[in-house]
């Protein structure tokens, strides 16, 4: 098979989508800038391999594009809408909650609703409180939606992979952050979409998406080498929606301690959604109640975000009371 | 079917007027009989009817087969004839496992995609982006085909509306956009809610051509919309702005909310766009009174038989929580 | 002070509204439907009231009439806008989460926001997936938003009075359902937006807003007269958001066992986010585990849709389970 | 202040040219400076420079201290017109708690309430809404005011702004669209995006009363906002279609996004604002190109001494996550 070489996680993205066009002539690109002028890179190209027809350059109409989409896939088309950043879904929640999402469930499964919504996170962009929000728990309980959050260029690529082949919308919120980050993507996985092992560990488990996932990791390591190391399992979601209730269910069994780490404010989002659901299992299962770490519930400010987000400092700490 | 522009009012090859009038006598009835079954409470669904509309209907007779129709909730004249039946109306109204929509959307929004009947929403203007949508992979197929958007003209105060009319329009998407204009939003008359009650003048800018069309005249309606499609597959998006009139409630659930209008009423009443084919048929059709009657009478038994038959082969009793 | 005669619920909302209407001459309306006609029946007699300006029927422009609501908080006014549905909250998302509850954030203070979104939740009207919605979720995580979801005539009543003091913006998710029910206002609550015992109990605690706490409280009572009694406590939130964590935990402690009861499927509203807050107890302070009792993931058809959610007696079937 | 309608070019009463270019070099130099700080790491917000536009900042001379200002991101010339201050806008650039915004907002967000500069949104077309809503309340209270609601051209592809207009023209609000119509949508050339690139045939039929301004010269854009504010005020919401350039880069954070725009860049330089203003103050103003030379170098001294207060003012570093 030869080298599995680093990949940013930009150019993971990329090339998954590169791959479904090239693959399916019915896959086509729908955003602002994502022509001649790849504003955030990753379309970069894709006008003069595929042409204008399949890498259009839309309007301000969020909520059109979305519905644009929804309107292609009852005529078997797949539509990957960029959006200029996550904080914009707000404009077209409409189209994906209600023409995208129910789609499916209102005509009783006569149309299906393949779609991906790409919406980059654009924390530490310095763009303000509607700049830089993660917006995961505005789509949270809708039901037949999936939503990727990928920690990581394997995550990346896999899951926008995976996209193409379900039925559903999907909201994939990269992390614009994450951008120049690199890993190998290696092989395709057994189970796609399901959570990953992203490091075991058997002391305590920390559960997280996206940027989270990958600041609990350095948290992990540094507690591993720490004067009094803990051994710290972290289990990345990667696809958020569907939640993977089996690996959550199972990584919490095992290490009996859970801390779960997100960034959006504690009322929504995966975290509330996970401790509920580690609710189902028996008090004797865990040794100690699980823990969420979220930011305060306030917005956020362009200036010094960093201080209400979770950090890999502020992870350990939480891990480090878990474990006291 | 005869899709190349005609002359306005003439009789086109291929469509009979005497269709129309059975499309319009069955629309009329079948929204008559099914308020009442709703008032006798043998349905769930509500009902929108589109009495006095019925002319907007024979719009569909001038689409071919592989065009596409996203309907109004209020537009069961052009749902009809595109090829839904009555049966599969009364089926989704009781809300039967057996119907397309397995009782899960209401029959106003029902889809039917195999004939070209595509999902409307329940947000008002939410479906001009689908539609737009549906053209644009028409156009990436060069599929000769094209959609037709119908929206009521409360939707003009809806953004999805636009940013869908000015993507369609930039792009020259096989794209009609069918305006039922009866002039009122709910209770709201149209001078409430903008400035000018025709809708042309908003959609022309967006790179629309477009025609005023007389929505209570069958022949009117059916060539401007032959019109329109030969316009929008020549990449000219076209909209058809049919003036009409609701000749009642807005719904089954609300009394008729608009007051003082007696005089339009009146006014409109003498614009029956049945009577208007009837009195054709009668004076240029070369039909007798008797003939044209038996139409109705026809169309009257096919849909007490349809409901039987729904009736029967759909027997889940419909629930209802609140009794 | 005289007999507290019976109100229903709708003629609460519709009290609450007329007395700020007279109160504050800058309080004004905006909806489809809300003048002459009154679509619902709560603004009926406004319009004669108080004048065309300040009962104004609009277009059906959701996102506008929210935003305009938030342009005129900015010189002092206070919109109370009546969508016909709250499904439709959808189209006016971005305008409720960034114009509105973001302004006083971005603002620095500068300008406040107050506003009252009325989003009657419409279900068992039949109008199928798209318009018998609960939509809770979608802004549970939205911080400096308030939201409403009376249970009763006087929760109705004092909710709504409480809005107009707030200076944020108010989602008002009134249930159709409820509007024929009636019961005495009371007297003004000594911390108005606070949760409150509907019945006492000692046994459990069903903690849930709107319709379910009504529903739950049936429940309990059919429990207490039942053949195997059971006494179990319903607190009902009234305001879902600010959530009244002191009132719930104090009930979770009393009582050692908690259903939380909610018609939305259970990733999102306040269903996990009060199991997440349960969390934070030790683990000894509850006998058992918390328990959900949630629709599940799937949207609501116009017909049976009571197959669906829960009934009182699946929240009894609940509480058995939690008692057994 | 005069708000009545003037003879265009002329220069109207209470108004001086050279208070134009005064606001006009402030404008320019304010965003060559902030570009600097910015490439240089001295700051932490983003800069959308208006070069080129800054003429449509005059309009801002127009109005009454009681008009309310909705601008754009890129409307720093109308912000400074109101009377925000240089040093009120470092100070928000390096996010210092003292900041009005106390460091949450982006400053070319940033609001001043209190001299009329109000609210923008990140969201495209948002402000739309709240500036009619604020209209409303002016129109309400009789307060003889307006609200000027300044947008990009690539506003017209969103549903908000169609939806206030909408509002707006039929409640006939004391509420005036500003458009700075500079042809482009980051790389997006109009043409890719509407049908047509006056923005003012899709506003007109809302019931606007609608005026093409040359938006590089600046007596055109004063005397049409004192127009458009006197219509606005006689219940006639009014639209104003600057034509315009950007003279440069979408923002701090992307290189020039256009390609192939030499041939627009040289006639546009052509028709430079700036110059503009300065040639007729040489020649009809009576003021010696020295004199005018002073103009500008005011403006730059006082810039670089707004920079060096609020730097000593607002010490806090600004923090840097990702380094
Ligand atoms: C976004 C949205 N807002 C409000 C409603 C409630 N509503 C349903 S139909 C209607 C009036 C539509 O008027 P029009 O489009 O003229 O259709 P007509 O009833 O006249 O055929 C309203 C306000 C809705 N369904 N969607
Ligand atoms: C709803 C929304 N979509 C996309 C964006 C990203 N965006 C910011 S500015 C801009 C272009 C605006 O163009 P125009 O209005 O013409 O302003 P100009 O930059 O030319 O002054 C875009 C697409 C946004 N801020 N909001
Ligand atoms: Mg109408
Ligand atoms: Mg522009």
């Amino acid at each position: 098979m030869g080298a599995d070489p680093a990949v940013t996680y930009k150019d993971a993205i990329a090339r998954a989508l590169r791959e479904a066009m090239a693959a399916d002539p019915r896959v086509f690109v729908l955003g602002q800038d994502v022509g001649k002028f790849s504003i955030g890179g990753v379309t970069k190209g894709l006008i003069e391999e595929f042409g204008a027809a399949r890498v259009r350059d839309c309007p301000i109409s969020e909520s059109a594009m979305v519905g644009i989409g929804a309107g292609a896939a009852m005529n078997g088309y797949t539509a990957v809408i960029e959006i200029a950043y996550a904080d914009i879904l707000a404009v077209a929640f409409s189209s994906i909650v209600h023409s995208a999402a129910k789609l499916n469930y209102a005509t009783n499964g006569q149309l299906r609703c393949p779609l991906i919504v790409r919406a980059p996170i654009n924390r530490f962009s310095r763009h303000g409180p509607m700049g830089t929000e993660v917006t995961l728990s505005w789509f949270m309980n809708v039901p037949d939606l999936d939503i990727a959050m990928p920690a990581d260029a394997a995550e990346a690529y896999w899951l926008l992979r995976h996209a193409f082949a379900r039925p559903v919308p999907t909201i994939f919120l990269e992390d614009r952050s994450l951008n120049a980050s690199s890993g190998p993507l290696g092989a395709k996985p057994k189970a796609p979409g399901r959570a990953r092992t992203l490091r075991p560990g058997r002391d305590a488990v920390v559960i997280a998406a996206g940027r989270m996932a990958a600041l609990a990791r350095d948290a992990a390591d540094a507690m591993a080498a720490s004067k009094t190391p803990a051994d710290v399992r972290v289990l990345s979601l990667g696809r958020v929606k569907p939640l993977d209730r089996e690996a959550i269910l199972e990584a919490a069994r095992a290490a009996g301690r859970v801390l779960v780490v997100q960034e959006e404010p504690p009322l929504g989002g995966y975290g509330p959604a996970i401790q509920s659901l580690l609710d189902t299992l028996p008090a004797s299962a865990l040794k100690r109640q699980p823990a969420l770490l979220a930011r305060p519930e306030t917005f956020l400010p362009y200036n010094r975000e960093e201080d209400v987000l979770p950090s890999a400092e502020t992870i350990a700490a939480a891990l480090r009371e878990l474990l006291a | 079917m005869n899709t190349r522009p005609q002359r306005r009012n003439d009789v086109p090859p291929g469509a009979e007027p005497v269709e129309f009038l059975r499309l319009m006598w069955r629309t009329r009835l079948f929204e008559e009989f099914s308020m009442r079954l709703k008032k006798e409470g043998a349905v769930l669904g509500n009902t929108y009817p589109c009495l006095g509309q019925e002319a907007l209907g024979v719009a569909a007779l001038a689409l071919a087969a592989g065009d596409a129709v996203f309907p109004s909730y209020r537009s069961r004249a052009i749902v009809f004839g595109k090829g839904a039946t009555v049966e599969q109306h009364f089926r989704e109204m009781i809300g039967a496992p057996e119907a397309e929509q397995g009782g899960r959307e209401v029959f106003h929004h029902a889809a039917f995609p195999g004939i070209g009947v595509m999902p409307s929403s329940s947000m008002i203007g939410g479906w001009a982006p689908t539609a737009a949508g549906y053209a644009l992979t028409q156009q990436m197929e060069r599929s000769g085909t094209v959609t037709v958007c119908v929206i009521g003209d409360g939707s003009l105060g809806a953004g999805d509306l636009h940013e869908a009319l000015n993507i369609a329009g930039t792009w020259k998407l096989p794209f009609v956009l069918m305006v039922e204009n009866n002039g009122y939003q709910v209770s709201a008359a149209w001078s409430q809610v903008r400035a000018q009650k025709a809708l042309a003048p908003y959609v022309a800018p967006y790179g629309f051509v477009t025609r005023p069309v007389d929505g209570n005249n069958a022949f009117d309606v059916f060539h401007s919309m032959a019109w329109a499609r030969a316009e929008a597959l020549a990449g000219r998006p076209a909209m058809l702005d049919c003036e009409t009139y609701r000749m009642g409630g807005y719904s089954s659930h609300f009394g008729e909310p608009r007051s003082g209008i007696e005089g339009e009423l009146a006014a409109w009443r003498a614009r029956d766009p049945i009577a208007f084919v009837e009195d054709w048929l009668e004076r240029h059709g070369g039909m007798a009174r008797r003939e044209i009657a038996a139409v109705r009478a026809a169309e009257a038994q096919a849909i007490a038989a349809a409901w039987e038959k729904a009736k029967r082969e759909a027997p889940r009793r419909a629930g209802d929580a609140r009794r």
